[in-house]
């Protein structure tokens, strides 16, 4: 028995390594092979660009979140920022200013909001929770007093705009384009760079990481405000796509984003997981909503499957 | 490198911790540093890197007055500080765990693996342990994290290395090698501050003592001028006579006994009994697999088969409230982690085993649990101004006897002291070791797990000695030397 | 019991001299409410009244509270948009023990006395959008609905009226929630024009779901008919600009400004209809 | 200076003590008292009794998310537990059931929804965070599933269960009366028990509750329980007001419940704070939503404002 236990140990060892590392992509796989199964148009390259292009805001913001989540924090203001930053943005667009000179300004707008978030976590010491809580409802606040309940339409025609949520870059859709190269630079900075390691070390044991002389409040004011730029990058192309700001653009999308964190295997008590997952969580998620819809599943029992996958999902990667 | 602390002050709030302690080292020293839990060494230590701002008082290093702003700065002028609390992230990697804040990186601010590893290996090397570069830290047991941390100091080339309590969780091999180390760098002219309750050590390595107490400095000595017997006067304040107690065990009827206990890859086969009123010792290398055993018997981790009995009967323990109902105590090795309640007040740790025993109609009779708990901080004498002190401020020695007291409270048959004496100081472990003594008295099986071989020789009436998981063999108080435990311990006969 | 206590009532009311009308709207964080809102206060200020304005935020229990927020201020009529029809009930009956006129808009109270409600007809908009589709693309043309939010009174009273003819004389391939949202809206068609190629036409319960089908249509280059609902000024652009096929309009100035006339009426003792309607337009480019 | 300090010192202490024990009841006062200078007519008795009535649903949940927030936990799924449970209790009496045995059943369901809750957070390991966040989908699926989208209605004119909701015992509103006696219970259980006990341990140390013998997974599963029987005793009172069950009743209400734990000074990481704080809480947020409506502040600025107000007082409360 035990010279047995002995040999095969290694092996489950690395198959639970395995599963591990491919856990998530092994959902999203068995979720498209049964989608495409019960609907082949699935898989038609056509839905495929479509599922990318939809994917990437969910993306974008779920990006940020895991930097955030990674540091053991929480971010709900996002889809407040995506939304308050887009009608500044369009607003300026309005008013004459360049579009892409606009989206730039918007991006650095809600980075700014995102450091407020940060700075009210750090210097203020509150409950990432409740800090984004009380953003969250500022900026929605703010959203709806500046645009008045209307959407702002009237962007113009400019192409590189209107490229920039609906054209096609060499064949692929603009956003997830946006989306992939995002995903590289960020992919680096947490898992190459200092920055990524300081991340991580912040989530894993905050006291120790500020002994060891990790400026602990910066580099989270700088994740705080990174998930707030990567918010209004979503809210630019949401813009663009819509061809004008909503706004109540972005509800509850700090929801799907955390989801699509936690589905890709990151840990909500910080410190463990990784930014591929997310990329894939985010796939999962947009998967379930391109798929259902295909299917033509009623949208109250869209909201039960998608309860239930991410229970599964979850559930199998705790057993691991 | 010299360092002088004069006349330094520091308060947390009202607590005034340093009240004018003064402190010299020189280079190519060791400078032991002792005094009670709570005397202030850690702080005193804090305040020189940076990490706490000293209220008053003077720093100068090299004759030159330096005040640090953080612990980098510290570092990078080549003071490195090797924590009391150990500074671990479990879900990274050891290689990640070297280099954190320090990482090496190249001109486009990409990380330098390759040269990480290697320059971890040479550590590794050095220190003689083979903890693999890619696994978790979380994994490791408290000894390798322990040596992680040393590794960690090493790699900075410091010039002057504080290691406040570095083998806490270490047993002799270990330590042994962390000697060798210390000599070799002494060499070098690096010096090093060293913290230490065990007081083996400091005579055996050291060059100088400062013994503090109270906050302030009671003397500075070579060591070849002073003995163990001043030290601990100067520490505790009042003469020590003996480390230990005598022990006159009258043995009951068998209490507890495991029959074949085995989980794989942690343990197997383990047999052994204590009766009542006996001490049993349980010694091993680090990560030797004691505190598993331990644990699979309380109920926390299951175990793959075996058989547990009780006073002659065989009992189920799957969850630790079972093992509490059928009165098995268990004072793990984490007692900040595991133990206690840190943000929550003596009185509310000491009852949570026996809450209900206050609450016979639902509402808790608040009057006889301040009774008990008065009546247990009494008998432990837990040292407090009040029930209501939150524990995490009290010293380690009484917190550990917070603990202990929560287990004596539910009047056990049988006690599991997991390193009961782990960082807690000569005087309060005389303490702890005179309760244990009573407690045998009255009938009390205990289990001691422990690193520190004289405090085995010196408490158990028997040894168990387990080696990779299993009981390697089992001494008898009269015939037990240290030679023989380490024999045993590293899977001779 | 069900009354408050004697003690806590409200003084009786002062003077009739400078009225208070308290409106409370189901949402303003759309266009069309804005619109119904913007109509009340002009025609308030236009007949030197004061106006007091909640918004519920789409949420029944607020509304209820809000509107015996406003009955504390002392208003002299209420005009209500009720988030739903009987979830706003006990909020009338309480505006009705004290005496104070209830008007609603755009929805009505199942209990309780309303002295009038002024709306457009929801059920005969969603019956005008799919006879326009019929008149313009014949018999059992393949159609997709866009649903609003589930369970919202629009929802249901639009998809009822269009069901009322399209059941029998049109195909409905597919319908979806879309939340009466345009990002909602833009994605949900994405997906259900790669299930459902063949389509013609469109039919969404409001503009906000419409112009974001539209911008999914645009870009799979297919062409297809999109029908809205409401007829806000984005959607009128996109129709003059020939993005939209056509929308029922409603006049949401005109209700609140009707209610406001009511409400004045009613203060007056003069006596008013049960039902005032505000014309449905069916505006399409021609 | 250092003298004086050591004299002044005591004092600023018991200070604190009196702030930290009052804090939230001295924010409720100040908010009171502006608001009352601003509009005279919010003292009144009946707005006096209509907030109370308005509070008492917040309340509720609040005091159930109290006990989820001190072991740790938070609960997502309040609001959807309302909701669907509101939906099956008015199913219950539409078909024909006893009003008041519909609602008793009605609790009981929200509890065994609450207990579903606590296996997935106990026996699934699954953070809390993200299984009530599933857990809100599914249950707000499946609530649009019974109804259909549309309201339940028709309940009949039973006189206890319009009273539930809607009428005055001794002259205080019944909702106000309901969350009064359940305050007094749950202040009981929590402070003066045993269960009490344990739950701010299993908040102070998980681990250190289990190895103290403490049933933590029990514990959790009984609190969780709590929270979702007191969503549907929320739900009950709301189908009453209502006189109807709404499919999409208690939306972001899990938002309101924690902000007003949150603002009674419990902190969100477990083991620390009150439930009379949470009481409190909830009427800071009732008085901010009564008085900034008879201010007529538009609703858009109340967003902003009630973000400030947390804020603000979060930050006092660290402060100390
Ligand atoms: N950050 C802090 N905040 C408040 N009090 C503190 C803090 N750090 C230490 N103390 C208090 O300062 C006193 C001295 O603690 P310190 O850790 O320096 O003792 P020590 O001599 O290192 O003891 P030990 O041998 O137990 O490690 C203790 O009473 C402790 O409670
Ligand atoms: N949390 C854990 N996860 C996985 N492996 C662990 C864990 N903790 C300890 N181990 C491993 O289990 C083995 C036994 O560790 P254990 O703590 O029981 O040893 P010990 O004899 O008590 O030594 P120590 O003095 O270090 O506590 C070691 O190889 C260790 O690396
Ligand atoms: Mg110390
Ligand atoms: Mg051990």
């Amino acid at each position: 028995m035990n010279s047995i236990n002995a040999v095969t140990k290694p092996k489950t060892n690395m198959m639970n390594a395995i599963t591990q590392k491919l856990g998530p992509l092994l959902g999203l796989i068995i979720l498209v092979v049964i989608v495409s199964i019960l609907n082949p148009s699935f898989l038609e390259p056509l839905n495929i660009l479509n599922l990318l292009r939809q994917v990437a805001i969910n993306a974008l913001i779920a990006f940020g979140m895991t930097f955030v989540i990674l540091t053991g924090g929480i971010d709900l203001s996002v889809g407040a920022i995506l939304a308050l930053s887009s009608a500044l943005t369009a607003g300026m667009m309005v008013s004459g200013i360049d579009p892409l000179l606009a989206i730039l300004i918007g991006c650095i707008l809600g980075g700014l909001m995102g450091m407020v978030n940060g700075l009210f976590i750090t210097k203020g010491k509150m409950a990432p929770f409740i800090a984004t809580l009380a953003t969250m409802t500022i900026f929605r606040g703010l959203t709806l007093v500046y645009t008045g309940g209307n959407p702002i339409t009237g962007l113009g025609d400019n192409y590189l705009f209107q490229l920039f949520g609906r054209g096609y870059f060499l064949g692929i859709p603009v956003p997830a384009v946006t989306m992939i190269l995002t995903f590289v630079v960020l992919f680096i900075i947490l898992h190459k760079t200092p920055f990524g390691r300081k991340t991580y070390a912040i989530g894993g044991n905050e006291k120790a990481a500020l002994i060891s002389g990790i400026k602990v409040p910066k580099v989270k004011v700088m994740i705080y405000s990174l998930s707030g730029m990567l918010a209004a990058l979503a809210g630019a192309i949401l813009t663009s796509r819509l061809n004008s700001a909503q706004p109540t653009a972005g509800t509850s999308y700090e929801l799907d984003a955390i989801a699509a964190v936690v589905l890709g295997g990151t840990s909500l008590s910080g410190g463990k997981g990784r930014i591929f997952g997310t990329l894939i969580g985010a796939l999962i998620i947009g998967t379930l909503n391109n798929g259902l819809n295909l299917l033509g599943v009623s949208s109250f029992y869209q909201m039960v499957v998608k309860g239930i996958v991410i229970l599964i999902a979850v559930l199998l990667d705790r057993k691991k | 490198m010299r360092i002088t602390m004069e006349n330094i002050y520091k308060a947390f709030g009202t607590n005034q911790v340093l009240t004018g302690v003064n402190f010299e080292l020189v280079d190519g020293e060791v400078h032991a540093l002792m005094g009670e839990n709570g005397a202030g060494k850690s702080t005193m230590m804090n305040v020189l890197t940076g990490l706490h701002a000293r209220d008053k008082g003077t720093i100068t290093i090299d004759g030159k007055e330096t005040y640090f702003k953080n612990p980098k700065e510290a570092e990078q002028s080549g003071i490195t500080f090797i924590h009391q609390e150990l500074n671990i992230w479990p879900d990274m990697t050891v290689l990640e765990n070297l280099f954190i804040g320090k990482e090496l990186k190249n001109s486009f601010g990409l990380l330098k693996v390759t040269e990480m590893k290697a320059l971890a290996k040479k550590q590794f090397d050095r220190l003689a342990v083979s903890i693999p570069l890619d696994k978790e830290a979380g994994n490791c047991s408290v000894g390798e994290q322990q040596m992680i941390e040393i590794a960690k100091a090493l790699m900075t080339e410091a010039k002057v290395i504080i290691m406040d309590e570095p083998t806490a969780a270490l047993t002799e091999r270990e330590i042994s090698k962390l000697f060798d180390v210390i000599s070799s760098l002494k060499k070098a002219g690096v010096s090093i501050v060293y913290i230490s309750h065990r007081m083996e050590e400091i005579f055996s390595i050291c060059d100088r003592i400062t013994v503090m107490r109270d906050g302030k400095t009671v003397d500075t000595k070579a060591i070849p001028e002073t003995n163990f017997d001043e030290v601990v006067r100067k520490m505790v304040g009042r003469e020590l006579t003996d480390r230990f107690p005598n022990r006159n065990p009258n043995l009951g009827e068998t209490v507890l006994q495991v029959k074949g206990l085995t989980k794989k890859g942690q343990f197997e086969d383990v047999n052994f009994s204590v009766r009542a009123g006996e001490i049993v010792g349980v010694s091993g290398l680090m990560g030797a697999g004691r505190t598993e055993i331990m644990r699979a018997i309380f109920g926390l981790d299951g175990f793959d088969h075996g058989e547990i009995w009780l006073e002659g009967e065989k009992v189920t323990i799957k969850t630790p409230d079972q093992a509490v109902k059928a009165g098995i105590g268990f004072i793990t090795e984490d007692r900040k982690d595991e133990g206690l309640i840190l943000d929550f007040s003596i009185r509310d740790n000491m009852v949570l085993p026996t809450l209900y025993s206050f609450a016979p109609k639902g509402i808790i009779n608040e009057k006889s649990e301040i009774d008990f708990v008065n009546m247990l901080i009494k008998r432990l004498t837990v040292k407090t101004e009040s029930p209501d002190i939150a524990v995490g401020k009290l010293s380690g020695g009484n917190q550990q006897k917070v603990v202990i007291a929560k287990w004596v409270g539910i009047g056990p048959k049988l006690l599991i002291l997991d390193e009961p004496t782990r960082g807690v100081d000569v005087g309060a472990k005389r303490e702890i070791y005179d309760l244990m003594n009573e407690l045998t008295d009255r009938g009390v099986a205990i289990i001691m797990v422990s690193s520190e071989l004289p405090e085995v020789l010196g408490m158990s009436d028997r040894i168990l000695v387990v080696h990779e998981g299993k009981i390697n063999g089992e001494l008898l108080k009269e015939n037990a030397t240290q030679e023989k435990i380490m024999t045993m311990a590293t899977g001779g006969q | 019991s069900m009354q408050p206590p004697g003690w806590a009532k409200p003084d009786k009311k002062d003077s009739l001299e400078d009225i208070k009308i308290g409106l409370s709207v189901s949402t303003l964080n759309n266009p069309f409410f804005v619109s119904l809102k913007d109509g009340v206060v002009k025609e308030v200020e236009a007949l030197g009244m004061e106006v007091i304005i909640v918004d519920a935020q789409n949420d029944s229990a607020k509304q209820v509270n809000d509107v015996e927020d406003l009955i504390q201020q002392g208003v002299d009529a209420l005009l209500i948009n009720p988030t739903d029809s009987a979830a706003i009930s006990t909020a009338v009956q309480s505006a009705n023990n004290i005496g104070i006129p209830v008007v609603t808009l755009d929805r009505s109270a199942d209990k309780g006395k309303v002295e009038a409600l002024v709306a457009s007809d929801n059920i005969k908009g969603g019956e005008m959008a799919a006879n326009y589709i019929i008149e313009k693309l014949g018999e059992n043309t393949q159609v997709i609905e866009l649903e609003g939010v589930p369970g919202a009174s629009a929802t249901r009273e639009r998809g009822q009226g269009f069901h009322n003819v399209a059941d029998k004389k049109l195909n409905i391939t597919a319908k979806q929630a879309a939340d009466f949202d345009r990002t909602k809206g833009l994605t949900v068609m994405e997906n259900l024009l790669q299930a459902n190629p063949d389509i013609k036409a469109v039919f969404a319960h409001n503009d906000e779901m419409a112009l974001g089908a539209i911008e999914a249509i645009n870009s799979s280059g297919k062409e297809i008919m999109v029908i809205g609902f409401d007829g806000n000024d984005d959607a009128l652009n996109a129709i003059k600009s020939g993005n939209m096929e056509a929308t029922v309009a409603q006049q949401p100035e005109l209700i609140g400004k009707l209610a406001v006339g009511a409400a004045s009426d009613i203060l007056q003792g003069k006596k008013v209809e049960k039902m005032i309607g505000a014309p449905l337009k069916l505006v399409s480019k021609d």
